[in-house]
């Protein structure tokens, strides 16, 4: 069975128990992303602290509705990006989006994806990459909107 | 189910056997190793080898423009082209020149809507297509996004405003208060034959006279309800309907608009380019009488041709017979689903007017991850809110699995449903 | 031509025998056993084994509503139409966001007319799509219906003024005068990429220059220039390319809209329903970027990979070599076609600038009894105005004979052609 | 060689030598049709003498742009209902729709059609029916209108 290399224990525990869930103030940015296909959703906010580039994402919250690899995965984010600088977080991001584009082919570097590293198996299931990207990509877009909005009252 | 005509010839089982012998997709196996369990038809339904021949056929002997050409080919191409006509316009209960050939049941709705917005440059004759501020366009929240947002972009067109039937709890069309919804400001009701989502069968009949009392034209989406059961547009009471090829056994590329002969006769073009005008100056253009008025293009012959063998092969099992099998699988698999705990079935609960679409949502898992399970034991279902979101979102879920049966479905793939239902439940909850 | 991007590999000949082994109808006869001789590729081409089997494979393994399950065949099926996206792109020099698949040419001119005139009612980034009154757009008279019509009817429903670049005697477009028709009134400029009656092959790099300096949009009807040419948007100048899979030895059911990126994004959608939405409320509804945003309903997925097979078998011949094939052939029935008294070439005289489609009249014989002649003699070839109907009237004739050349034709064939005008001479002035 | 079959030397004859054809004064009717695959085209009058359904065909007279077999067609047409009352040519007319419309299994009645019976192998090409047909639509349709006016001023 397969079931277990997609599913892995990590990813069922975050569904259960979400980190960081829940909206919370303050914050410098929210967006609301969808899953077209199935209607997931996730509303998610984030606040940096610190000027500029050398800002660090203070907290993020959000609030979701969807399968347990949009939970997980936006659970696991929260846990691996909080406190990380902006520039840094990014990173992590782009890392992680190549994970869920190498169709099984990369097992991620654990180091610098730390408990995410266990979505690698998502990739095999292209119907299943949105569902782990969800929350990523609202982070993505909600983090640009604050560091534009720092930088335009700077 | 009140779309099919009276018939007094009992059912005759279908042997599943002899028909899953004709879809050579159905001897493959999926991941690693898993007899495929095909469960979703209502997506797109498999084609049985003898679609598939016929319009390779086509392609290997007869390939030509129809209609174009002064030779033996375009010729036979014609003839494949105009007997595919007759052949669907017979299995509707049309006339051929009331069968319009166009890409899918999506691009008829869109034929439909967009004809009536250009009504408003067209000639006097196009009158009854207008519609503009203060004209209503009624749908309902039973609808298949192709049945809704060209309506909604018809109103944003026009200025027409969009107003809809609700649904009830159990997924039908909500009756009570069509006085107040169906008035003299409706100009068109639109309105599914059967529902994708919880295979309630509406009145057509009923709402389509309430419609016409009020001088409404109805469309009715019979993209789940033609390949299904007898569809006959003598008593159906729409005025125009659609449908889509492929979800009936036939290739894509290809659907049907049926209309009323005088409205499609005054009903403005839609798509415009070769084959459908009558004269053409760089100053303007005439057009062709229909259906060749709303068929620009060269015609797709060979998909035609297997439509036309999709049809022939439905008409051999026999519509009665395959309504009656399907009848059967849905009555098993409700009655098996609803032994499920924390199992909610999204639809009627009995097969009385309901066609053979099963959804469902369960208490602790996401519809992403039943279907992952169900898809690792090799059967396919689809999840998500099936292209009817409004109707989702009135039944209080965000998505839900829908499993749906086709004349080649067996009980026993029934039950590796449940069975793969509950196991996903246990894998969940574990 | 001017269209093809330059190459420095030499043109290798096409081995047309192992060629035509590749296309079962090649070998039918017809009329009382005559070989088929056919020479009607302008209207839609033969396809070849690899194209049918790829097709059939998709039927019979991984047939499933792409986009849209959860399950295995549905992620197949999504390979093989986002592949089938790829390689198309590829195969015109795109990236794989910039190619819609539509139905065929004519709905995906259609596609932008009517996104043109829904831009009136949609946001502000839809701006530099709107047309009315004052605003022209300028057609050609080269053109074939399909690229012709949708812009009068757009005008029709805008208000807009259709203006046109007339021909030269030999059916090219006349390059004088535009100065005149190119002005900042001129929101889009709608030409042809080769005229399927003279193979006319106008300067699109140089006219879309001058469209883009006075800021009109440009769209190239690709529709018998990709399939015989090498075609690349990145040198081709225009903003939209559009084509049928059909004339390019893939499967019915398919086209390509080509269009600039960031044009795609802003202009506002066309057919409307499943798939290509964002968020449905009964309310309204938002939509995906491109090019979802213009692919709704189950995606044509088998037709897709044929076109994707086509794509395949064409590099396979080398698009150069294609080229210089179709080339020799024109140059043969131009010098063999030239002898024959009373016969008119309709276009240019020489293979300059020119592709494979060789139209003429006969002094003394209709199209229509010279066609009926060759067809008895087995060869097929189009009669009439080939729906450019606004050319031949320029050109002084009220029809033609065409005939047209692709990569399984040979120069036996060219002189069968000559040699059954001739015997159709006699016949009729016996 | 099936070519004499179609192309029946009355027809060639027809073709070259054209019966009644020219547009002349007086008529009470006339239209133009067109083939719009081929661009052929006829304009066509009708005159009728006498009172009512008792009427007859008093002329016929055309002018044509079209194929021999468009061409020889409305020449035999005109010779064939000339003189005829207007519900005999009817009959006629209705006769020659059937004969196209026999795909080659209907010889024709010779002393109802006359000349027009050499027309039969034309019915077994399909795109050339509407050729043959282009002059007896448009005589239907003129007569039609004739009779309507005449209706309408009685
Ligand atoms: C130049 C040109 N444009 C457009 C078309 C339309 O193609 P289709 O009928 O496949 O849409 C054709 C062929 O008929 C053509 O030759
Ligand atoms: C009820 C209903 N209407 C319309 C459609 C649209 O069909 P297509 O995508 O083939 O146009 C579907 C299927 O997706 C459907 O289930």
């Amino acid at each position: 069975m397969q079931l277990e290399s997609l599913y892995q224990e990590i990813i069922l525990d975050h569904y259960r128990r979400p980190h960081h869930k829940g909206l919370r103030e303050p914050y410098d940015a929210q967006v609301e992303h969808v899953n077209p296909v199935c209607g997931d959703e996730v509303t998610l906010r984030v606040a940096l602290s610190g000027p500029g580039t050398d800002a660090t994402v203070a907290d993020i919250s959000y609030d979701s509705l969807g399968c347990s690899i949009s939970q997980a995965s936006v659970s696991v984010m929260a846990d691996l990006l909080i406190g990380k600088r902006v520039g840094e977080a990014m990173e992590v991001c782009e890392r992680f989006l190549a994970l869920m584009q190498s169709k099984g082919a990369d097992a991620g570097e654990e180091d610098l994806l730390g408990d995410a590293v266990a979505f690698a198996g998502v990739s095999k299931y292209p119907a299943r990459i949105k569902c782990a990207l969800l929350g990523w990509m609202a982070w993505k877009d909600a983090t640009a909107q604050a560091v534009d909005k720092a930088g335009s009252i700077a | 189910m009140s779309v099919v005509a009276d018939t007094a010839a009992p059912a005759r089982p279908l042997d599943t056997d002899a028909v899953r012998a004709d879809f050579p997709i159905l001897s493959r196996t999926v991941r690693g190793g898993s007899p495929l369990v095909y469960l979703d038809s209502g997506a797109t339904s498999q084609k049985p080898r003898q679609v598939l021949d016929a319009a390779r056929a086509v392609y290997e002997r007869s390939n030509a423009a129809a209609h174009r050409g002064a030779h033996l080919l375009s010729e036979e191409a014609t003839d494949a082209y105009e007997g595919a006509r007759a052949d669907v316009a017979a299995f509707i209960g049309a006339d051929p020149g009331e069968v319009v050939f166009t890409r899918n049941a999506t691009e008829a709705v869109n034929l439909v809507a967009y004809a009536m917005s250009n009504a408003a440059t067209a000639g006097p004759q196009a009158e009854r297509f207008r519609v503009g501020s203060g004209d209503e366009i009624l749908a309902t929240e039973l609808e298949h996004h192709a049945n809704l947002v060209p309506w909604q972009q018809l109103c944003q067109r026009t200025g027409a405003t969009l107003r809809w039937i609700p649904v009830t709890p159990d997924g039908r069309l909500e009756e009570t208060g069509l006085d107040e919804l169906i008035t003299p400001r409706t100009k068109l009701v639109a309105l599914t034959a059967q529902s994708n989502v919880t295979g309630a069968i509406p009145p057509v009949a009923e709402i389509a006279a309430r419609a016409h009392r009020a001088g409404a034209l109805v469309i009715a989406d019979g993209a789940q309800a033609v390949p299904h059961h007898r569809v006959d547009v003598t008593t159906l009471g729409a005025d125009f309907l659609v449908l889509s090829a492929h979800k009936m056994l036939a290739p894509y590329g290809i659907g049907v608009l049926y209309g009323r002969r005088e409205l499609l006769e005054a009903m403005p073009p839609f798509l415009t380019g070769g084959s459908m005008i009558e004269v053409v100056r760089m100053e303007g253009s005439t057009f062709l009488p229909p259906p060749q008025r709303f068929e620009p293009g060269v015609p797709s012959v060979a998909e035609a041709a297997g439509l036309s063998a999709a049809c022939a092969y439905l008409n051999a099992l026999g519509m009665d017979n395959v309504e009656a099998h399907e009848q059967m699988l849905t009555a098993h698999a409700l009655e098996a689903l609803a032994q499920i705990p924390g199992l909610r079935i999204l639809g009627p609960a009995t097969v009385a007017d309901r066609g053979g679409a099963v959804s469902f949502t369960m208490e602790g898992v996401h519809p992403h991850d039943l279907g992952q399970v169900l898809d690792e034991r090799g059967i396919a279902v689809r999840t998500g809110h099936h292209c009817a979101w409004p109707l989702h979102r009135a039944l209080g879920v965000q998505a839900s699995t829908r499993a749906s049966f086709y004349v080649y479905n067996t009980p026993a793939e029934v039950e590796a449903l449940a069975e793969g239902i509950r196991a996903a439940q246990r894998f969940f909850s574990a």
